[in-house]
């Protein structure tokens, strides 16, 4: 069942067309990775899926209903969690505090006894290395950061998750649970759309690739029956790239 | 406890518990710099050791009650700017603001002969609706804060002076309760030393039912004799200052009414959601509204809490002076109040303060009005003395916020 | 003996063996004016001293507030003056101190402007309104004189200062029935000369050779509107000021400004130090008159132009030609005689 | 051409080249709100017409005469500010800063009889000495510089009366060549049509020698007929702005000073490391210091730059006043040079804003006050239409900037 | 031939030991990776070398002589340059203004029509897909930033490259450029630190793997003599870890 579907997105910023056209199809259970090169497109389309900026043109089809994101608030309302690539963190609060921002145990008292067990939980369960949740975010390290980005998607109670690079700062374990995290996610039937540009992840957890290039489809394949090179050769547009000749001279 | 709590596991933790632990704690906060007020209470202890050496009345019970009463007024309105500040705005119009309400009130309950609730209603409600009409200004245009609020400076100080029309100044009647709460009703020494126990008692209170809940949690947790500690040393500190002010005047209501004032936004800003998304905003604007949050109704709601503090200050001020005139508000308010957050902690740029910076920054500009006041020096000389002690007092804070920049959590 | 810290002090009237190194509280308005810091402030202090050589004048200038009036009034009863001498920065909120003061058995006077809610203890000025109509009938009778043909300008003090206020009364009441039109009037905010000069340029281009005089309600106002004409590179109509200064004074004798008003503070400084001291005392002095329910004692001012400039203010010593006949005014001086 | 060049290579981007080109360009700029000062220019039109109807002298030459000179002295005051604000920090002072320095030169020049040329030097250099007082407590301390100024702001308006002493105002002699270039000196028509001739003939060279470089180095460049249209619209400009001043009194040299000041700012901020470092400093302080930029000595730099244009913003309006007095510099100078900064849009948190915005910003502001002169309103009146126009001219702008933050580039 | 040498490092954030008692040497011409887990140090590692930090304790002999770091710039006079991982742009300054801040052409009248050819040339270099180099920062992806970070790095002439995290943002084509360059840059003699989360690229181009485990050394390897499962033990500390596990997963 289509969760989430995508029609003619388009996307202009001053003089550079981000996104042209775009398609794409999301069902729940099903783990979609987008890929493509730097400035393909991919944050944009994130962003745009999850209320931080509209679209030029397009229609965005949320369960089975034509629906309007104007605003990350009405994101979070469809059931719509985002990880963003810069993270979107405020610096000067801390863990928790950022863990549970806009949803807050008991908004009148807060319950920070029960935020702070369920933090500690939820960063257990990622393998993350903070000494302390009681710190801002400023003074952790950029993996420590993507942990709490992470953790704090996994509140509420989302519909389809959007995880833009999650996997970019993190370590060996912390990548490992990630992913172990995402095929849990579809497990439970949630529709996840993972950006990344790790084929090896890429491969080991989606069901289907979309590939962006400069801002257009550039091809939608289903993970077992395409190879790694291929769809490196979708992303860079051509099969003679940067990737196969370092890979040539690796070899000879 | 057997089991290590579960904030405390990291093995590059330094473990500690107790009485022994709190203690260390502060010390390895002191050496990182961050001590939250305790650097501004320092530099209120070195300018009022140097204004007593210089006249023996300054710490006089005398003074110092009139410096509380002193403080009221424009500590309220620093109270509001603490907010927009912590939104990383600005409102530059609160004396104007506050010279309106006084302006309104006077009017309304002398003038036209409303009851002084009504008037009072009147001139709050009127500080309610500026601030929303800020808030409004800032969200659908995006005109910098700094442009509305002086366009409101201008305008209410025009409107001010309209609604004072030709009389130019009107007086409140000295027998009017509002008048006798500003100047002459102050709390009687039984009641004082109640609510000082009260405060010492609630502290400890709270504290241990929230030590014994995170514990059951698994949480590491304040031992009960910090926590009594604490609560003692604030039980002295109190009943001090109840018995040294009750050695002339004691403790004025209006005093009173601004630390409660401070109390129940200290509560707002930090234990409610609202409090939080005000942080987040003035932390990261983007990031607070990718999560969710209305970030247009939070700066409404802070520029309405801001101007209608300016109204409460104006009203503290009229019935202080027990007038309202052309010149309420004017002067050195708009900086006063600015500079009280701001000698209290709170960042120009958003996302750190408190309430209680309100109250000590105003305490400290109030001491050194007070002090020079009582040293009795030519205008020339006395504008220089205020402006190297206040340049003082914010050096010992920053010096000692310094070192949490050299180590890196700037 | 003073420092005990008490703020009742003075509640028991004290007699005439208890004055020694008494206190009295010296209270002034603002800094717009230059007089209070450099004429009001060391004349009565001289004065007191004079009278009373062990006592301790308490001074303070609240800088056009009025609220940090209050709290200079209230400091100076916490060291336990035994009088004292407001210029109100608002009439009307002084009130407040005067209660205040009262309620501790000590005497307020009045000085310079009056405070009409709550009757002081005493009140010694020029008459401001009096100013006013003053400085604005010399030069409208100058005008008619000169057989001008035009309207008059009018630059008043600052909007939020009551003194100010009934200054513009007063040079309304000179001004309104003269026959010459009123081309427009301006409240300067701060009484700051630049604001003046500013304004003055408008009306300069707006009403061009119409302008045959300006009143300006002090000195600084008048030179900002002297100014204008000149930057405008016209002639200079007769303009008005109020206070004395010495920039006056050497633009009056440079033909640039026609009149100012010499309030010799010395009298009135003199006065109230000699009320105060029989307040001290614990004497109740009797006023010539009663104003606003209060004793009262009303000097009258002189009106200064470049005909009566050397007896006013220099013969009579308020000034010294060494201090205004520099440069290039040294020339005007030797031309009245003024040495 | 054949190839595309360099920098127009991406697929993504429309290709456009020449006149077309440019008008494309602006128009796609404009939908996307980067429009420059465009908006602040569309405000100042629109009050222009208000007041035009109000008060047909308003744009009448002589009105405009004046407002070039009264827009002088605060306008180099602006200017210092740009700089402070675009590293992000803040001066309260330059009032006060620009009060001393009348006073200086007053006492040095009519009291002490010194040659004129070395009063201004030391009122001057007195400001850059400030300057580099304000950057060393800064620097060392960490003190904000909102603090430093405010203490500042006292100090100075204290010695202010200070050097002013027992004389309080003093005049300065109409006839010294200080008060004529303030007041009377006048560009000769012939020279002011010169220098338009000179402007539009040193844009289109500037801009062709650039373009050529650009294309020899295979990057896009303007094409001739887009640079000499340019050119030619800023000839039309000038000679038509020296023509209409010039039915009456012409362009005064002070104002041309001022100009002068305001190119000089803008190579400085545009063209040299320097200004690259200030916008650095000012858009991300710790990136800067990364970037191996010396931090200090730029803030350094920029409060003494911004002193020393109070000071001489303080030397021009005496000039102007012919007097130095005890309220020079005092009132809304400060207001008013921040707001003019800001209304040139100016950020408050550093890392934007340009030179012209302070010409911009303070035209507007004298715009709206001499509109206002003009009127002949009562002052609560005057006050309240002040901050509505204000308002309103501000409001214009950032409507049209806001499209940019719709656009994701706020 | 060593020329960066550290010994007894030591680095406190309040409550937090987060580097203790470090040692490393790099030689000219060697790439040295820095592994391990998130949190582990490495940044607060690389801030002490680059002049952003002073450190507590220890000594760092550069080119043999004891030196002191006390900023930024004494870094760079060094002959340090670095690309860290937050990038340390500024948003408000466009691609060219970024890549030559601090080092800008003709100080007095900046040439902007070289330093624009210059950008490009590095921009081309490292297979960047940026549209316009007159964009503010700002308006970038991330993988475009951090491409730009790194060609920052290569201006001026250092004699030590420490990259933190280089590729962890880029497309597949860019991170093969880089790994590339950093190949290029060992040719040339310079010392490289390279931390990065991926053994992959690690074991591609490093000569020698250091690991951190929370503050401290955990061992330095030989990169032709170490497995990739012996390192990821060296990480997280023990061999039965998520990575482990998830690779038994995959194979079960
Ligand atoms: N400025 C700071 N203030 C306080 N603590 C800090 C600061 N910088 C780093 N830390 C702490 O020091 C430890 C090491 O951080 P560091 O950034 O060096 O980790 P890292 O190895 O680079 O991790 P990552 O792989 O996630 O980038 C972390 O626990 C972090 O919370
Ligand atoms: N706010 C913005 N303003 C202007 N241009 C933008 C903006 N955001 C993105 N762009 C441009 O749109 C294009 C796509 O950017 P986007 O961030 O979507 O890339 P991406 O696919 O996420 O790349 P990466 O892999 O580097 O994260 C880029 O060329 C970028 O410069
Ligand atoms: O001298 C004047 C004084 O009398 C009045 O009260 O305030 C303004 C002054 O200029
Ligand atoms: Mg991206
Ligand atoms: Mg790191």
């Amino acid at each position: 069942m289509t969760v989430l579907s995508l029609r003619g997105i388009n996307k202009t910023f001053g003089a550079v067309a981000a996104l042209t056209d775009i398609e794409l199809d999301v069902a729940a259970g099903q783990v979609v990775a987008i890929v493509g090169d730097n400035g393909a497109g991919k944050s944009t389309l994130v962003k745009i899926l999850s209320g931080v900026h509209p679209p030029d043109a397009g229609t965005i089809t949320f369960e089975g209903r034509a629906v309007d994101i104007p605003t990350p608030a009405a994101a979070h309302k469809l059931g719509i969690a985002t990880v963003f690539q810069d993270l979107a963190l405020c610096e000067n609060l801390n863990v928790i505090q950022n863990l549970f921002l806009g949803q807050e145990i008991r908004p009148l008292r807060l319950n920070d006894v029960a935020m702070e067990t369920r933090s500690w939980e939820l960063l257990r369960q990622l393998s993350a290395k903070i000494p302390s949740v009681r710190v801002p975010v400023a003074a952790l390290s950029g993996g420590q950061r993507q942990t709490v980005a992470i953790a704090r998607s996994l509140l509420g109670d989302p519909k389809v998750i959007i995880l833009d690079e999650p996997t970019a700062a993190l370590g060996v374990a912390q990548t490992a649970e990630v992913l172990n995290l995402v095929e849990r996610l579809r497990e439970n039937g949630l529709g996840v759309i993972m950006i990344s540009h790790n084929m090896a992840d890429v491969k080991a957890v989606a069901d289907t690739v979309a590939v962006l290039r400069l801002g257009r489809n550039n091809g939608v394949f289903d993970v077992g029956q395409v190879s790694t090179e291929d769809i490196i050769a979708a992303i860079t547009g051509a099969t003679d790239n940067a990737v196969s000749r370092r890979a040539q001279k690796g070899q000879s | 406890m057997s089991t290590i709590a579960t904030d405390r596991q990291d093995e590059r933790l330094k473990n500690r518990d107790g009485l022994r632990g709190a203690v260390a704690d502060v010390v390895e906060r002191a050496r990182g710099g961050d001590l939250g007020v305790i650097p501004v209470v320092v530099g209120l202890i070195v300018i009022w050791s140097v204004f007593q050496i210089l006249n023996p009345i300054f710490l006089s019970s005398a003074n110092l009650v009139n410096l509380t009463l002193e403080s009221a007024a424009v500590g309220v309105i620093a109270l509001g700017i603490v907010c927009v500040l912590l939104v990383g705005q600005i409102d530059l119009s609160v004396g104007s603001v506050s010279g309106l309400s006084g302006a309104v009130l006077a009017v309304l309950f002398v003038g036209e002969g409303l009851p002084v609730w009504l008037a009072i209603g009147a001139a709050v409600l009127m500080g309610a609706v500026i601030g929303w009409l800020y808030g409004q200004l800032f969200n659908r245009f995006g005109v910098p804060s700094f442009v509305i609020t002086l366009a409101g400076l201008l305008a209410f100080l025009g409107l001010q002076l309209y609604v004072l029309g030709t009389k130019g100044s009107i007086n409140l009647p000295f027998d009017s309760g509002l008048v006798n709460f500003a100047q002459l009703d102050f709390v009687p020494a039984w009641l004082s030393y109640t609510f000082a126990v009260i405060a010492a008692v609630w502290l400890f209170a709270s504290g241990f039912l929230h030590a014994q809940e995170r514990r059951k949690a698994g949480l590491s947790a304040r031992s009960v004799s910090t926590l009594a500690l604490r609560s003692v040393a604030l039980l002295v500190v109190l009943a001090f200052v109840v018995w040294y002010l009750g050695q002339t005047r004691g403790v004025g209501w209006m005093f009173v009414f601004f630390v409660a004032l401070v109390l129940i936004m200290h509560y707002l800003l930090s234990r409610t959601k609202w409090g939080r998304a005000v942080y987040a905003v003035g932390g990261n604007e983007e990031a607070a509204r990718r999560a969710g949050i209305n970030v247009r109704a939070i700066y409404t709601s802070v520029f309405v809490l801001c101007s209608t503090f300016a109204a409460v200050g104006g009203i503290l001020a009229a019935a202080r002076l027990a007038a309202a005139n052309q010149s309420s508000g004017a002067g050195d308010v708009n900086l006063n109040a600015i500079a009280a957050a701001v000698i209290g902690g709170t960042s120009l740029f958003g996302g750190r303060g408190t309430a209680f910076g309100a109250l000590l920054g105003i305490i400290v500009i109030q001491s050194i009005s007070s002090g020079l006041t009582l040293l009795n020096l030519d205008s020339s000389i006395r504008f220089v003395v205020t402006g190297a002690v206040l340049l003082l007092a914010v050096i010992v804070d920053s010096v000692s916020r310094r070192s949490r920049t050299s180590h890196g959590r700037a | 003996a003073c420092g005990s810290g008490s703020g009742a002090t003075g509640a028991t009237a004290s007699g005439a063996g208890d004055v020694e190194n008494a206190k009295v509280a010296f209270l002034m308005p603002d800094l717009a004016s230059t007089r209070y810091e450099l004429q009001d402030k060391p004349l009565f202090e001289a004065k007191m001293k004079q009278l009373c050589p062990s006592c301790e004048v308490i001074y303070q200038n609240a800088d056009s507030d009025a609220a940090k009036q209050q709290q200079q009034a209230n400091s100076a009863l916490a060291q336990g003056v035994k009088a004292i001498v407001l210029d109100p920065v608002d009439s009307a909120a002084a009130a407040t101190i005067v209660k205040t003061a009262q309620s501790q058995q000590v005497p307020v006077i009045a000085y310079d402007r009056p405070i009409p809610a709550t009757p002081a203890d005493y009140y010694i000025s020029f008459d401001n309104e009096k100013i006013g109509s003053m400085i604005a009938q010399s030069l409208v009778d100058h005008l008619k004189a000169e057989k001008a043909e035009g309207g008059i300008l009018q630059v008043n003090g600052s909007p939020t200062d009551a003194a100010a206020g009934l200054i513009k009364k007063g040079i309304h009441s000179a001004v309104d029935p003269s026959g010459f039109k009123l081309l427009a009037e301006y409240d300067t905010p701060d009484w700051q000369p630049e604001k003046a000069q500013t304004w003055v340029s408008g009306q300069i281009t707006q009403f061009k050779d119409q302008i045959v005089g300006v009143v300006a309600a002090n000195d600084g106002t008048g030179g900002g509107t002297i100014a204008a004409f000149k930057a405008a590179g016209v002639k200079v109509p007769p303009v008005t000021g109020n206070d004395a200064e010495v920039a006056a004074a050497q633009r009056i004798i440079a033909g640039d400004q026609y009149n100012t008003i010499s309030k010799p503070i010395k009298i009135v400084a003199e006065a109230s130090a000699t009320t105060a001291y029989a307040f001290m005392q614990g004497k109740k002095p009797a006023g010539k008159s009663t104003l606003y329910n209060t004793p009262s004692e009303l000097f009258v001012p002189t009106v200064v132009t470049k005909e009566n400039i050397k007896e006013v203010l220099f013969d009579s010593g308020i000034m010294k030609a060494a201090d205004v006949c520099t440069g290039e005014y040294a020339k005007g001086c030797e031309e009245l005689g003024i040495k």
